[in-house]
């Protein structure tokens, strides 16, 4: 109890803190990932430059989209100890479309919109207990309307 | 032998055709849960009831065929004859009357940006998708008894197979004939109610390929660009009787709107 | 002055279920010609505490929508999602879990 | 007597179907002109009246004389009328052209793929038209075969009244050459349409 209210107390001095300068507290933007123009250079800057597959990561997304302005993503990991998720879209410009780090209080799952450029395998990677794992899977994107 | 060629050929398409049906049915069912369509809802509740124009006024008094600021289900009810315009009127119509009457705001002033893009969106689709976030459950059920929408409707009904223009087409030439697409898109038949009810009822519509919250002119509008016409004035009596013409064939369905489309 | 934000968090089972709605142009450098608009950095918090931090690219589509799901929670925990974009511009929302 | 008469002639002004040329006074009215796309595109040609007034079933020897009608309008280049097939996927994939949106003068497309299947690598096609995989292999791509592409191209309504395809050529979206290279796309056995 007394444990938990230190910790609350600590939250509030962060917020606090928060409040004066707005994600002064989280890690910066991490530049260059998101610059790679390939997913093993993303993957790289990321601190992950190589994953081993897993089952333990489920991507729900349509296997064909209509339109790559808008494609739903949703990812799991079953993986425990999980801490954080990159979704990397192979063939867009620059793959690396976001990273979440989750700490205790969240569950390793995120549902995005990502764009898609065309036809591509979907990246995710998984981080837990300082090793890497990754699933892929294609998503077909579809031309449609009048293309004026 | 050539006969039965045709046969083997219809025989294998058939299944293809089905599977064609279904095949982004998981993405228009991702794409609406995950949809910031409601962003647009809240954004025109903000600009129904802020005071604007000459007079200071909110759009809380506007009268939408319901009354003055009900809005439930009068989205749905929409196109209808307005004895205080004399004319038919469509959502979009009747809220620009209502900015002009109420708000005391000019037609320029208030047209001024009429579809919106990422960095302006425009109050006319914000607007839209509040009121028709309202008609939720209600039955689409347009005037028709008025002979000013009668009017509306025979007028809206021959724009719609009228052939013209640089390309010679109509709305049928692309809407005219079951299970037919332009490029993946899926073409309804808006002419015969049991297609066009899904479609008309969940417009206006949050449109992923723009990703912009579009309104019911917009997509006419952009219908005739692509037809290869010149361009529909907004709120013309064309426009409304297309939209009245749409309404009455998919009347009865029920509004599940607004909407996420491709 | 940013769009408005739009959040809901309900209780499901065993965990929160939270969605976020976020009005923002996400414009890429290819639509700007290289003046891209977009969102960074993403922060949810539950009563004080970060429990998730994102960082995003232009490839994340416009007007942004997540889904979270954060462990447990209880009626009325607070939880509260803040974005910074790339030119500085900042918003955020809360809302008492249901 | 003439109190039913007035009821009728009102009662017809205020419920009949408005007639094409109606229309095309709605839509003088009701329209203004864009970009490239001018106030002239708005009345109906003799073709485009009948079509409405017939909605695309026009009786035989109507359709019949409509189409040598259009069958004159048709400007034959001399020479071969097999241009280059690997210059044709671009126009048959582009959707643009004379749209208010659409800078005069700038090449358009020819919209092919909205409505046909074409080359086999592209998925994202229309079914508005025929297929047109395989063309040349299953049709030849004799003389007469590579006339008939290029004037159905140039104005399909010479070969089938109320078609909904455009007339391309006729209406000024492409030029002879885009022609000539869509009839190699379809008839060329190096094409991928026919490979």
């Amino acid at each position: 109890m007394m444990q938990r209210r230190g910790l609350l107390k600590a939250a509030g001095a962060l917020l606090l803190a928060g409040l004066l300068k707005p994600f002064a507290a989280l890690a910066a933007w991490n530049k260059e990932a998101f610059a790679s123009k390939s997913s093993a250079d993303a993957m790289k800057s990321l601190g992950s430059p190589s994953a081993e597959a897993s089952g333990g990561i489920v991507i729900e997304a349509p296997q064909i989209a209509e339109n790559g302005a808008v494609v739903p993503i949703e990812v799991t990991s079953n993986i425990p100890g999980t801490t954080s998720i990159a979704v990397l879209v192979e063939k867009n410009p620059y793959p690396l479309v976001a990273k979440f780090d989750f700490t205790e209080g969240a569950l390793p799952f995120v549902k995005i919109n990502a764009k898609m450029g065309e036809t591509s395998d979907v990246r995710v990677v998984a981080t837990a207990g300082g090793k890497h794992y990754q699933a892929t899977k294609e998503i077909k994107v579809t031309i449609g309307g009048c293309g004026g | 032998m050539r006969r039965a060629l045709a046969c083997a050929a219809v025989l294998m398409v058939a299944p293809a055709l089905a599977q064609q049906k279904n095949q982004f049915a998981d993405y228009q069912r991702m794409t609406a849960e995950g949809s910031p369509v409601e962003l647009f809802e809240l954004g025109g509740e903000e600009l129904w009831k802020k005071p604007q124009g000459p007079k200071n006024a909110s759009l809380e008094k506007c009268d939408l065929g319901k009354g003055p600021g009900i809005l439930k289900g009068a989205y749905a009810a929409l196109p209808r004859y307005f004895k205080d315009a004399g004319r038919v009127m469509d959502l979009e119509t009747r809220l620009l009357h209502c900015m002009m009457t109420l708000q005391g705001r000019s037609r320029e002033e208030a047209t001024k940006q009429l579809f919106g893009n990422a960095d302006r969106p425009s109050e006319m689709e914000y607007l839209s998708a509040y009121v028709a976030g309202h008609s939720r459950g209600a039955k689409m059920a347009p005037g028709a008894s008025h002979p000013k929408e009668k009017e509306s409707y025979q007028l809206g009904k021959a724009l719609f197979f009228h052939r013209a223009g640089a390309w010679d087409f109509s709305c049928a030439s692309c809407h005219g004939a079951q299970d037919k697409r332009i490029r993946m898109s899926a073409l309804p038949v808006l002419s015969a109610p049991k297609f066009a009810r899904p479609l008309i009822a969940t417009w206006p519509a949050y449109r992923v390929s723009n990703s912009q919250f579009k309104t019911m002119q917009w997509r006419l509008n952009d219908c005739y660009r692509q037809m290869r016409m010149p361009e529909p004035n907004f709120a013309s009596d064309s426009m409304v009787a297309l939209n009245m013409f749409l309404a009455t064939t998919a009347k009865g369905a029920e509004y599940r709107g607004p909407g996420t489309k491709r | 002055m940013a769009g408005p934000m739009k959040m809901r968090a309900t209780l499901a089972s065993g965990y929160t279920d939270v969605r976020v709605l976020m009005t923002h142009p996400m414009a890429t450098e290819q639509q700007t010609k290289g003046q891209p608009h977009f969102i960074q950095n993403l922060e949810v918090k539950v009563n004080g505490k970060t429990v998730i931090e994102g960082q995003i690219s232009q490839a994340v589509s416009r007007n942004p929508v997540f889904s979270f799901r954060l462990k447990g929670g209880a009626k009325g925990d607070k939880i509260e999602v803040s974005w910074l974009d790339n030119k500085g511009d900042t918003n955020k929302t809360e809302t008492a879990v249901a | 007597m003439k109190r039913a008469f007035l009821l009728m002639v009102f009662s017809g002004f205020v419920f009949a179907e408005p007639t094409a040329r109606d229309v095309t006074e709605a839509m003088k009215r009701d329209f203004h002109p864009r970009g490239q796309a001018k106030m002239d595109r708005v009345p109906q040609d003799g073709l485009q009246r009948i079509c409405t007034d017939t909605r695309d079933k026009p009786p035989a020897a109507l359709a019949k004389q409509i189409e040598a009608d259009q069958m004159r309008t048709i400007v034959f280049p001399t020479g071969s009328l097999m241009g280059d097939w690997k210059r044709a996927e671009k126009v048959a994939q582009d959707g643009r052209g004379s749209m208010w949106s659409d800078k005069p003068g700038a090449p358009a497309g020819g919209s092919c793929y909205n409505c046909h299947q074409i080359s086999p690598q592209e998925t994202s096609y229309g079914t508005l038209g025929p297929s047109l995989l395989g063309f040349g292999k299953k049709r030849g791509n004799g003389p007469e075969m590579q006339k008939y592409v290029y004037g159905k191209i140039y104005n399909a309504k010479a070969y089938n009244a109320c078609s909904q395809m455009p007339r391309l050529g006729y209406a000024g979206t492409l030029t002879e050459e885009q022609i000539k290279d869509l009839v190699a796309l379809l008839l060329d056995p190096a094409s991928p349409v026919n490979r």
